[in-house]
């Protein structure tokens, strides 16, 4: 059946985009990997069902928390790990780091560290479909944080005027490094600033695949028919610290129930669980299809290790294009 | 004849973003009030007229956004013009500039690369005062991966704009509002210029005078009164602040062992301080006299035009340098002093020219 | 009847604040006020209005337009008219001019021409209303323009999630300089953007004096009770060019049918014509009203041009505190 | 005894705000992360607990908006202390800071104050790459009306801190992460200090190096190198660098006639540019060579460590300059090098002590 593969297929995404990170986490602490790092685990549902509608010609932003964003919409692994090495192969160049993956062949166009400031970008990519009558659409991940930030509004108040192909996906994992959404926002209902840009949007579980597929198969539809932004709000959980390998909640700034419910709806658990009772996968087939992927992530860890330094001397070239 | 065809600046401004997006519909005008009556003191005339207004294009007052949507836009193959009316505005948009417009070409290792031009525009006068007058040309001179290109006259503005808009770099194209009611001669078929450096705008012997922007036609004034003093100077026009190109100003300067510098900053931590401390790096035993700088005194502006008046560098000021760097004795400054006042009685008024009546 | 008296003072106010404009406008050609001036002819009714629920330890904030304001709040006009020209006496020495007016005495703490930049500072004196356990509020006049500016939105957020005592006072004249909402907002309900925050709101005529007294009344009332911030959309029509004495509809920019309805809607128009009605007034009385203000008005364009000229050297002080 | 107290230059800044705190009731913190678990590396604990969510504010991420909060609550009687962890974050309220922290007591005729300390702090190291390592001090330094502070030590950090919090100058404090784990000696009892300009950390006769913030380590270090080759160098401390006070940089080099400019930003347009352009002003017949400029190469900060090592100057650096001052041979030059070599072998680490694990 179609929809079956279809919902394995999602699930590998998922699954592979968790190993891949789980390999981060665990390398982490040999040093090779020296630049900040923030993981996805917990939020790959996000990643991979925004992505299932998009095809390589739309384009996609996204922030320092990337990793899903860009494996999800196909970046190029080996490239990603080489980066984060700090090697020459690195999508960057080892210019970049953890923070700054794109990859043009997949349709993502930059990541960006600061808080916000991909948002008007992703309105440009739409502006500029608009401008060159392209039926593409232009997809923007980003925080509970950044939408903050005055420039999220400046960004959603042009793409509603301008009519503009612009997805706007809002991870809401609840905080900003520590910092709780109650002492940011009077609810975290973040759909009534799309709302009050009359931009259409949706909010649902970001933990669940199928719920998240269904919005964006509504968001796309509506950006691509309507000719108009549209905005999915996703909640979401972080399953480690806001930058580094580890679990950070002996530090206290989670409730206990937050913690426990945030991890019971493990996307990937959840999907697992429902694939298998639903007899379209059992544990062998997991474990094979983790297997694969495992002998992937250590290809790209070996070809990491194994990429040359980038050279001193080429830290001078680019500084301005021909 | 055609050679002898004068107009503004801003008409060349005007004339040249006209032409760009004739040959090159990825170029767009963005800002606010780009199409509204004063098309942003003319320059963008006939544009919507002509392009409609998917390609000039009206925007809210929302100045980081647009920074960003002209990055974004710029990343996926168009060329985007953006105007601000005045360059505090883009103080609103220094993140975007500084981490992504200067360094996304640096960062994606060549790959991708960020064709935007940004037009700030410098005011001055009229009691415009401290929020609407500033030189913050130095904010943009410091960020590697920028390029800061300062126009003078009419055609090189024109020439300029034409490169700015057809090259691949991230340009911070700044105008000073007093030039753009200068008239120069422009060809009609002015083509790019480069825009790899300052050029000599005038020879001397003497004196080596490296000025940017407006500052220029001050320069050239006290040179024409210097000249009746038999004193020659030779006028460099800086033109492109970022990159920093020093060859031209070092091999005029070993000409003429003397060096001011004047621009329309601030003198603290302003332009004249990297020339300054480069010329002395690179012509340590040659230079006959210190290198003097002439800029803005270390305080906003101010608008009243009684404040303002001992607030804005002049030909005057230039004159005493001049007559400093030549051991003039005070009677020959007072001299010189008095012909410039002959020859340009208004030195310090608060208008560009006689004909300007407010309000902005 | 006091409610009488009260309305007189109301109409005085803005008859007042009109004929000081007009003065303005009609001198401005002798070029002695040599700044740019944005003058509230037309929105007068906004400024009365809403002070008139406001005492003197109540703050407020203005833009560019804050003639208006200055004098509604009890700036002082010798202070004003020497600003304006440059003069000593001028409420900055003359640093600022019409765009920076304030008077300390009577509540007036900024006006500030980069549009949008004044109002994270009201949002800031409320603070240290709240932080002080003070019971005044914090008001700022802004723009239908100014709200497209994100520290707008920054500044909203924050007052609601700190329940601040701020009020902000939007005064939709249609218009960015010569830009139509239309341009630049999916439409002209403003309220949207304080509905979007949780801040409660109220949309009124702006020109009708009395609809913005009791929406005022309101406002502050709501702001004192309820400890939390409030969102005023007041729509109104500015009579003459954006910068400058002029009128300016031969330049086409706005609907002929606009500009009569405009024109119509005067709130000193529709004032006096109903106080008259009323019998509250008479054309003597007004007659006698008008020349009183023009008496102070012409002592103050006196003063103005013999005050000083501020001296060159005076330039040098107070660049840092002491 | 209590001299001999040694506490890094985090702990001095937090000390100082304890203490300002508890002396003032005006004085709040502000800023993304004030209150949360890390503290704003340590420098923010014990606040919350102490002083409460009233006077220690946790923000939304709203960048343009806190500045514009402080100034409002400044202008109205209380002391904000604002805290960014990046410099770059401050990018975004620009206009805030330029237009309004600076200008509102001069344009106000003195009539407002604004008693904002802005902290802003400056990434480097663990490839955090091009937007969480700038140094952007001359952003800053260009601005009449603010004032600009950049400890390196942590004695003078809580002084610093102490005086700025009780004065009513707006000031852009800028820590030096790397100098936010060096221990000095502080005192308990410190008290303000003048926030007056440049301190000599260290007397000689030779050469007059002036550093700023982290690069006066790496200057102390290759003075003891140049000790051994019978250099003495005069190091002094910047501090202040705006307003700028020069005396005691033109006093310390009248005396040693060599100077040498070392500072954490852009050699171009940096820092090093003003003080190098002044001293030959002041001194021009005096230099017995020219001023020497260390600074960062043209290009944004890459995250790769392979790529970073060159990027950073360091006392290598410095000590070839200082050759260069005194005319040693090549031979020399190595063999300082080479001695530093054995007592810095990490010269090049992307981290500020071998305990530093990352991630940020
Ligand atoms: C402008 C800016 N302010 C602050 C930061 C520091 N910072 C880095 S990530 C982050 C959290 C952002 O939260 P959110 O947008 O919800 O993203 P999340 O980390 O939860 O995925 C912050 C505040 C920054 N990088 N940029
Ligand atoms: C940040 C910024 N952008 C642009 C301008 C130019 N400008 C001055 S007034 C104005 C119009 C603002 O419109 P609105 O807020 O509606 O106020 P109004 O003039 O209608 O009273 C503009 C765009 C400015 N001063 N500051
Ligand atoms: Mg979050
Ligand atoms: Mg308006």
């Amino acid at each position: 059946m179609d929809s079956n593969k279809d919902e394995i297929i999602d699930f590998e995404k998922m699954i592979r985009i968790r190993l891949i990170e789980e390999a981060i986490a665990e390398k982490y602490s040999d040093q090779e990997m020296r630049c900040p790092v923030h993981l996805s685990i917990g939020q790959e549902a996000a990643a991979v069902g925004v992505m299932s509608f998009l095809n390589k010609e739309d384009k996609i932003y996204s922030t320092h928390r990337c990793h899903a964003h860009y494996l999800a919409k196909g970046g190029n692994l080996n490239a990603m790990i080489s980066e984060i090495h700090g090697k020459v192969s690195g999508c960057c160049g080892g210019r970049g780091g953890s923070m700054h993956l794109f990859d043009d062949d997949a349709g993502i166009i930059a990541s960006l560290p600061i808080v916000g400031s991909v948002i008007p970008l992703a309105v440009g990519s739409a502006l500029t479909f608009k401008l060159k009558k392209m039926h593409n659409i232009s997809v923007v991940f980003f925080g509970d944080g950044a939408i903050e930030e005055g420039v999220y509004h400046e960004s959603a108040n042009f793409a509603k005027i301008h009519n503009l192909p612009v997805l706007f996906v809002c991870e809401n994992n609840l905080y900003s490094v520590y910092t709780p959404l109650k002492f940011r926002q009077p609810n975290n209902d973040l759909t009534r600033l799309a709302t009050s840009y009359g931009i259409e949007n949706i909010r649902c579980d970001g933990n669940n695949i199928k719920k998240v597929k269904s919005a964006s198969e509504i968001a796309t539809k509506h950006i691509k028919d309507k000719k108009e932004p549209f905005f999915l709000q996703l909640d979401t959980f972080r399953h480690r610290e806001h930058c580094g390998p580890n679990f950070d909640d002996d530090l206290g700034y989670r409730e206990e129930d937050e913690i426990k419910i945030g991890f019971i709806n493990d996307p990937i658990l959840i999907e697992k669980d429902r694939l298998i009772k639903k007899g379209i996968l059992d544990k062998n087939k997991i474990l094979k299809i983790e297997n694969n992927i495992k002998i992937e992530i250590e290809k790209a860890f070996t070809f990491a290790k194994q990429d040359d330094f980038p050279s001193r001397a080429s830290a001078e070239e680019h500084l301005y294009a021909k | 004849m055609q050679n002898d065809r004068k107009i503004t600046m801003s008409q060349a401004i005007g004339e040249a973003t006209l032409e760009a997006m004739k040959k090159d519909d990825t170029i767009f005008v963005i800002g606010e009030g780009v199409t509204d009556p004063k098309k942003i003191f003319g320059t963008t005339s006939e544009l919507v007229e002509k392009f409609g207004i998917d390609r000039v294009i009206e925007s809210p007052i929302a100045e980081n956004g647009l920074m960003g949507f002209c990055i974004g836009s710029a990343l996926s193959g168009m060329r985007p013009l953006l105007i601000h009316q005045r360059v505090e505005f883009a103080l609103l948009s220094m993140e975007q500039i500084i981490n992504n417009a200067a360094k996304m070409h640096y960062i994606s290792n060549g790959k991708h690369n960020v064709p935007v031009v940004v037009r700030l525009i410098v005011g001055r006068g009229w009691g415009q005062g401290p929020a609407h007058s500033q030189s913050l040309e130095p904010l943009f001179a410091y960020i590697p991966g920028l390029r800061v290109a300062m126009p003078a006259f009419a055609s090189d503005a024109k020439g300029m704009m034409l490169t700015a808009l057809s090259e691949n770099i991230p340009t911070i194209f700044i105008e000073h509002r007093w030039c753009h009611y200068v008239t120069g001669k422009v060809d009609s078929d002015t083509s790019n210029v480069l825009l790899d450096g300052p050029s000599v705008v005038r020879s001397g012997s003497d004196i080596t005078i490296v000025a940017t922007s407006y500052m220029l036609y001050e320069a050239i004034l006290a040179s024409d009164i210097a000249k009746e003093f038999n004193i020659f100077i030779e006028i460099v026009d800086l033109r492109i602040i970022k990159p920093l190109k020093l060859e031209k100003i070092v091999e005029s300067v070993s000409k003429t062992k003397r060096l001011i510098c004047v621009d329309t900053g601030f003198k603290e931590y302003g332009l004249g301080a990297e020339i300054s401390a480069s010329i002395f790096e690179a012509l340590f035993k040659d230079l006959l006299k210190p290198v003097k700088r002439i800029g803005l005194p270390d305080r906003p502006t101010p608008s009243s035009r009684f404040l303002a008046a001992d607030y804005y560098p002049t030909a005057e000021n230039i004159l005493n340098e001049i007559g400093k760097l030549m051991d003039f004795n005070s009677h020959k400054v007072e001299q010189m002093i008095e012909m410039l006042k002959i020859k340009k009685p208004d030195i310090n008024a608060d208008v560009p020219n006689p004909l300007f009546k407010g309000p902005f």
